[in-house]
């Protein structure tokens, strides 16, 4: 077995030099018959050429690459240009461990320094982490360090248009923290958003903070600053999430709206759909959470000679350290996913990231401002998408909509009645830059035969 | 000379591209834009313009700053840095396995069946009724595997109160325990350097909900009594979790859910050998018995004659992941195991047990141990009766290009020296290692320091981490460097 | 332009330091007027996903791929393991040159090393050198190789089972070289060999050395043995080539039977069909070879510390060096194609060589035993192959042969036609490691349903 | 410590598997082997044997030690070193693309135009009636040029006897006429670094078949004279070849086949950004003017109403190389050409002068400048009046991790350092350059041991090559290292 370097006479010669016959001996504490092997039902050994073959089999068994997929929804088709590519899988990045030893590890922490610092430029935030698992336990970190940080205040509001999922996963994350409650703010259906005014009149004293979605989950901006405002005059806390880090570049930073925490989805950088993951969950804070912050943080630091150098810091806010009291369980964490977005956000720069981002919007406008001519079908939501927006159909079940369109080999979008009762004949559909115009039209027409 | 690579702040400059896209089409101007000007943003000041050749290099010499398990030994205790097949990195790089999470169930059954086959396999492995693949490491696994304890215990109930964890767990498990509502009591570990079914039964109130173990734990050493500690668990209606994060020391040899075991998790990054990353992602899988089943989290993939399917249980815990989980993960880890066969799967602990014992054999007759039960995957030393502390030894084996043991862990032993070598190193490695540990002990004497001092041939020396938490300097600002 | 990391400042900067207004004034020398675009009918810069699509596009007009190939004829379909493309990828060895500053390229020299040695262990020869274009040019320097170290001697003596395409860059080579004669030496069409018996009346006293192949052209093995003590007996040399180095593992190593160059083609080792380039050309001789042989040679040495190292060595042999007096014009070679190999070689080992070699023989001569009940086809030489076989077909055309085949999905051969007038109804049939059972079993079928 | 990688071969050990394929099956049975005894191989004595984690580990160890354009600056001049973009690797790449060379044409239709496609930019590019791929590099496009000159002159009925190259050619532009059965006669080049037409005609006689000129010369200076050269040479009935291995220099600029060459060759993996692989593989096409293209080697790839076709020219030289080239450096190269577009053809050419100029401005006050000539890609400094040698200066730049120039040659300057940055050189890198280069001249005065037992910083120190040639290890022998 090639991943096995020992050779039958290494294994003799240690057994010797450990004084044993066999090595079942080394086992001895463990129950059990040693002769017998417990995983004798799993399948033999695959050579290396048939377990290509048969993962390309499997693969193969995936029709979904044959449609043209307007699906978004917290996951995100975007682009990502070969030299990220090549540069990430690069053995030195992909097979190391978290730093613990920086003197030989400065290429992984220096990466991440940067990659921190970039991600606090698009926020418009102090601090960034060095990643969470994904946007959905972010949402959740965040809500929990809302809570820590106010201390007394034991109750968190979250928008019913924050995604679905975040929110499954931030009920999970609190069902058992009897201490703490949630309580939900709806959203007005005509704008799709958050309404200040009511969001205002919600906002308790008890209220750690509040966790909304911008874009949110229709697809639409909420005004964050207003929204900030409210929670700030009721001293909570205001979370940002967002699914869509490719709104950053296009979009005013939560930061410049006063927003304290941002947490969400960095997979729109670089990282592939993947079928879900792995992705990358991003929390960005003012300054004055750091200490509360969960995840991993690079600082920088000198060498005894005076060398400028980065280190993990801050660790005592960590498990390894605090155990229990720690601010997170979390250990493993996406590091990878957090060096390859940012050898992403690095290579596209500034201008590609506004150029990118900017085609995101304009294709979803493009399709908006077409289909507005049609009767059977209405955008909900006719501004301040960024690149979803939320289709309604009026001549047939949205089954019967999606379903048609399948059999034309589009994915038109997600239904939105899985998630809203009130959106039933809806779906939420997505535009990137990977869509080119002759996509968008082909949508159209098709949208437009279903007359 | 030996220069650290600039950041890349340093680098950027106006004008500078590093991309290259198709332009918006030309009919799409800017008055078609929807966005209200409070939405939009003006400036993304100071942020990166590289062009492709400065991104290739400045990653390229950063990596080479890397100690990684492509380039050499990496005897990181309780991570099982074992090496990564490549072969897997090409199996999970497939561009059809990379669907949209919610295309319709129809259109991606390949994934669907990857992820059930990877699901019964760990289960067979394992001997556990159901696997939820959902969580992103181990930490998360375990939160998953307490938040499923804590169902069944509520659902009965009764949540209680108390998780009881030996002293020489690893941090995520008082910390994951915590998070799942629970009060934590730590119990100690016996001269031998595991639990006693004696002084467990001590801590064992009504209100204890389970014991968290780490099996084999943290000291390499496998909990003889979890058996009986399972039994009396049990007569007490807890329940008993194991981290099986070391798996890689006993997968083949039995099966954890033989031995009472209700609930484990497992670590895909480490005994199934997918890439660690650099500190992520991972996939920390969980199991439990059947009667735990229905508590999994969503979604759990069934297969039916027509197809596999996402399964959405009522009496689960929830979820705890986006999507799937970490699906590319687990594409790697299902490679892995095919490419071990069920003739190997034991082989991998039998080798790592035998490399663990190799360096143990060695190096005993001048490092301390503090526990003298038998080893496992990995052996922990401790620096008692050194003039010099594990940290200084770790620092000079950088200069040796090899990768230090991890450092102070687990608490209970004196400066320790956790070395897990794995099976997937030679015996000529193991023999360097040891030469290199016994040189530098000899050094310690002579000339302690030479260690102390050290690392001397790394790209930066040692750094000082005091200073790092002191400045807190966690980005790079424009004034503070140009 | 994402390439040019200048800026238009950079370029306004450079200007006026140079003192020029535009930068068309550095190419006053040049004559023509220099506000014309010369190259304004090329098309306008495509950017990388359109590219990327581009070559998709026309990769997908290759219709090759999806046909079952029984192709050789010097250019064989083999197993690379991953490992082997994912290092030979690493830009640190993709993209250094030449290792003039041996001090930092010790991975290249070293690994080239390496590479020489391993073919050296493989021909059973003293040395080989670091590559050459290709096994035709390699065949074609082997012959000149022979002819400048007999000196006084002025003809070669050529094979006409020779790969032909080797035979036509021989005679390109030699055809101005006035001096150089060249005669050809017939196979056996019974045997598909050369008739050791026949060589030895042809071979003259002014012969420098006779080159052949073996396996040969018809896949048959020639008696290298035999043949090297007929040419040694006239002092003449014996220049065995080789295309499929993949029959080294498995057959007698040409050294052992006392061939005094060994020239020949080593893509076998883990580089693609990649439609015919770029291969690896070998040469490998006997060491007093060593100063008159072609290409670049790695050799050991010592630096000021006395640490071993690498660096290229013999280069007096060299264009940079001799000019029109060198042992070659070459300069750019293979090397990279040279270190893939190595890496390969290193990775199968010797245990994955010998497995993998054997199989090839073994796919063919199943397929030999299982036709051999055929009556309308029959294997013209059922000894002594290694992984080619000649197929006669008697019931029709070849053209019809191969075209009923292709309809079915397979490609079954090269029409020998092309190259011999004799073997006007025979295909040239190879088959290697890739090809499984079935893929046999079903070209047996096919040509069974051809009665 | 900083200890280089062990050779593979003391890495071997008996029983080491690295690699895994399916079996032979087993039903084929050693008794259908049809090979008599003789030609059996019975050993493969010392042929490694290495499990897959120790190959990883030893080339990725081994690649570290190399400078490369990925890695840094490496400005050696007449190698045009630019950047080689990953994509064009990834297009190379695809699996559809590697066909069978034998395949039927009507199978491989993508390749071929592909072929044609390069074929015709190229010819846009240069200004020429034709182009073959086949040639796989640079001396390997000379030799195939020569040989259809050789061929256009003998069909003629005289080949001609001479080959007439200027003092300051390439190595390969002798070695490789020779090789077309040419005798050479060098020409010295004027006072401002380029040939006379003056001289050219002392050398003119009845027997020169041709004049072979690397335009702009290996000084980096542009033969203004040659569209007179061209007419003296075709009035004499020779033909003029130009080495456009710096094509870099003047691409979009102007048009060779414009001012009178008859064959040139392009070298794909200087001026078409293929990686240079540590030395090869490469690609040389040739360009033909319309009358010689007849001559061109087999085959050429055409295209009529009914596809993409491979001929074969009657009156050609017949064939130099395998099937039809190095595909896939063509690949890259077409890539390339697509990625920059008629819009920056030139600007390749612009930048590259740009930057090349710069280096001479800002290096000419301190180091000497044999000719004054305009530069264009690359400029040729002497060491005269330095007091140490050139060499020295290379191997103290290694110190600073830049890869030196081209030393010692052209061989017309004394001590020359040819200097190539590329147009994929920041200006900041070239800053970089000129600084340290001005250090080290400032060390060569004050402390010149520095540079002459340079370099320090490196893998190894200076490698004893004299020591290399005399005792002539070309390869591991077992008894030697164990
Ligand atoms: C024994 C043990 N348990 C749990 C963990 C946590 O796993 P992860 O880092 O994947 O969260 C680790 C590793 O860090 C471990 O070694
Ligand atoms: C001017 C010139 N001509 C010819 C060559 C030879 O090219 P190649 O190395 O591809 O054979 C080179 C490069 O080495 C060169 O710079």
């Amino acid at each position: 077995m090639k991943y096995f370097p020992l050779t039958d006479s290494d294994r003799e010669e240690i057994r010797k030099l450990l004084g044993i016959k066999e090595t079942s001996e080394l086992f001895s504490d463990i129950p059990g018959d040693k002769s017998y092997y417990p995983t004798d039902d799993l399948p033999s050994a695959v050579p290396e050429n048939e377990l290509i073959d048969g993962f390309k089999a499997i693969a193969r068994r995936n029709t979904f690459p044959g449609y043209k997929s307007f699906l978004g929804g917290g996951a995100y088709n975007h682009f990502t240009p070969e030299v990220v590519k090549y540069l990430s899988t690069k053995g030195e990045f992909l097979t190391p461990y978290t730093p613990y030893q920086p003197e030989v590890s400065q290429g992984s922490l220096q990466a991440m320094f940067e990659y921190q610092t970039m991600m606090t430029m698009l926020t418009g935030m102090d601090v960034s982490n060095a990643s969470l698992y994904d946007g959905g336990t972010a949402a959740a970190e965040g809500v929990l360090l809302a809570l820590r940080k106010a201390r007394k205040k034991n109750t968190i509001l979250i928008a019913k248009n924050l995604h679905p999922e975040y929110i499954e996963i931030i009920e999970t994350y609190m069902r058992d923290l009897v201490e703490y409650k949630s309580k939900y703010v709806d959203f007005d259906p005509k704008t799709g958003t958050i309404n200040p005014d009511e969001l205002e009149k919600i906002v308790c004293d008890d209220c750690a903070g509040f966790i909304f979605q911008s874009p949110n989950f229709l697809g639409v901006a909420e005004n964050s600053k207003r929204i900030s405002e409210i929670l700030h005059a009721k001293n909570a806390f205001s979370i940002q999430t967002i699914t869509e880090a490719m709104s950053l570049p296009f979009m005013t930073a939560p930061g410049e709206n006063g927003v304290d925490i941002v947490v969400g989805e960095a997979q729109s950088f670089g990282l592939p759909l993947g079928y879900g993951g792995p992705y990358l969950g991003f929390m960005a804070v003012k300054e004055d959470f750091i200490r509360q912050m969960p995840g991993r943080l690079v600082g920088e630091t000198r060498d005894i000679d005076g060398k400028r150098g980065y280190v993990l810091t801050l660790s005592t806010r960590e498990q390894h350290i605090k155990r229990e009291k720690a601010t997170s369980n979390i250990c493993s964490n996406e590091a990878w996913c957090a060096l390859r977005a940012g050898m992403y956000l690095a290579t596209m720069g500034k201008a590609g990231l506004r150029q990118i981002s900017k085609t995101n919007h304009l294709n979803a406008a493009y399709f908006v401002k077409e289909v507005s001519t049609f009767k059977h079908v209405g955008v909900k939501y006719i501004r301040n998408f960024f690149n979803e927006v939320v289709l309604e159909v009026k001549n047939m079940s949205i089954d019967e909509f999606t379903g048609k369109l399948e059999k034309k080999g589009i994915l038109a979008g997600i239904p939105l009645k899985w998630f809203f009762k009130e959106l039933e004949s809806a779906v939420l559909i997505n535009f990137t830059e990977l869509h080119k115009k002759e996509d968008i039209d082909c949508l159209i027409r098709a949208i437009g035969e279903l007359q | 000379m030996n220069k650290l690579p600039e950041l890349i702040f340093n680098i950027s400059k106006e004008g500078k591209v590093g991309y290259s896209f198709s332009p918006v089409p030309a009919t799409f101007t800017d008055d078609m834009i929807a966005l209200d000007g409070e939405y939009r943003r003006n400036d993304m000041e100071d942020f990166p313009q590289l062009s492709e050749v400065e991104v290739v290099r400045h990653y390229t010499q950063l990596a080479q700053l890397n100690h990684s398990v492509d380039s050499g030994f990496y005897p990181l205790g309780s991570c099982t840095m074992k090496y990564n097949p490549k072969v897997n990195d090409t199996v999970a790089s497939l561009d059809e396995l990379s669907c949209h999470p919610y295309a319709p169930i129809s259109t991606v059954q390949g994934n669907l069946e990857i992820m059930k086959t990877l699901d019964e396999w760990l289960c067979k492995i394992t001997g556990m009724g159901g696997f939820t693949l959902a969580p992103a490491a181990g930490a998360h696994g375990e939160f998953t595997g307490m938040k499923i304890i804590r169902k069944h215990l509520s659902d009965k109930g009764d949540p209680r109160k108390i998780v009881l964890i030996p002293d020489s767990a690893h941090g995520t498990n008082p910390a994951s325990a915590h998070f799942s509502g629970y009060e934590i009591k730590e119990i100690p570990s016996n001269p031998d350097g595991i639990l006693d079914v004696e002084t467990l039964e001590k801590y064992l109130t009504p209100d204890v909900a389970a014991l968290m173990m780490t099996n084999p734990n943290t000291l390499g050493i496998f909990e003889k009594n979890i058996s009986k500690i399972a039994e009396k668990l049990h007569a007490n209606g807890s329940l008993l979790y194991m981290d099986g994060a070391n798996m890689n020391a006993f997968m083949g040899i039995v099966k954890p859910g033989d031995l009472g075991v209700d609930v484990l998790h497992l670590n895909l990054h480490k005994t199934f050998s997918t890439p660690h990353g650099g500190g992520g992602p991972g996939s920390g899988p969980v199991g439990v018995a059947a009667h735990l089943v229905q508590h999994l989290p969503v979604p759990v993939i069934t297969k039916t004659n027509d197809g596999y399917h996402a399964a959405y249980f009522n009496k689960g815990i929830g979820r705890v992941k986006n999507f799937y989980g970490n699906f590319l993960v687990m594409v790697r880890a299902l490679a892995y195991i095919m490419a071990l066969g069920k003739e190997n799967i034991r082989k991998v602990a039998e080798d790592a047990v035998l490399n663990a014992n190799y360096i143990r054999k060695n190096l005993e007759d001048v490092l301390n141990l503090q526990y003298s039960s038998k080893t496992l995957h990995e052996v922990v030393f401790s620096d008692k009766g050194l003039n010099v502390k594990t940290l200084d030894i770790a620092k000079r084996l950088l200069d040796f290009g090899i990768h230090p043991f991890t450092v102070y862990f687990p608490l209970i032993v004196h400066g320790a020296m956790m070395i897990e070598p794995t099976e997937t190193e030679s015996r000529e490695t193991l023999d360097e290692f040891i030469s290199v540990m016994r040189a530098i002990l000899k050094e310690a004497q002579e000339d302690p320091e030479k260690l102390t001092s050290a690392p001397h041939n790394t790209p930066v020396r040692r750094l000082d981490e005091v200073l790092a938490a002191r400045q807190l300097v966690l980005r790079w600002k424009k004034t503070e460097e140009k």
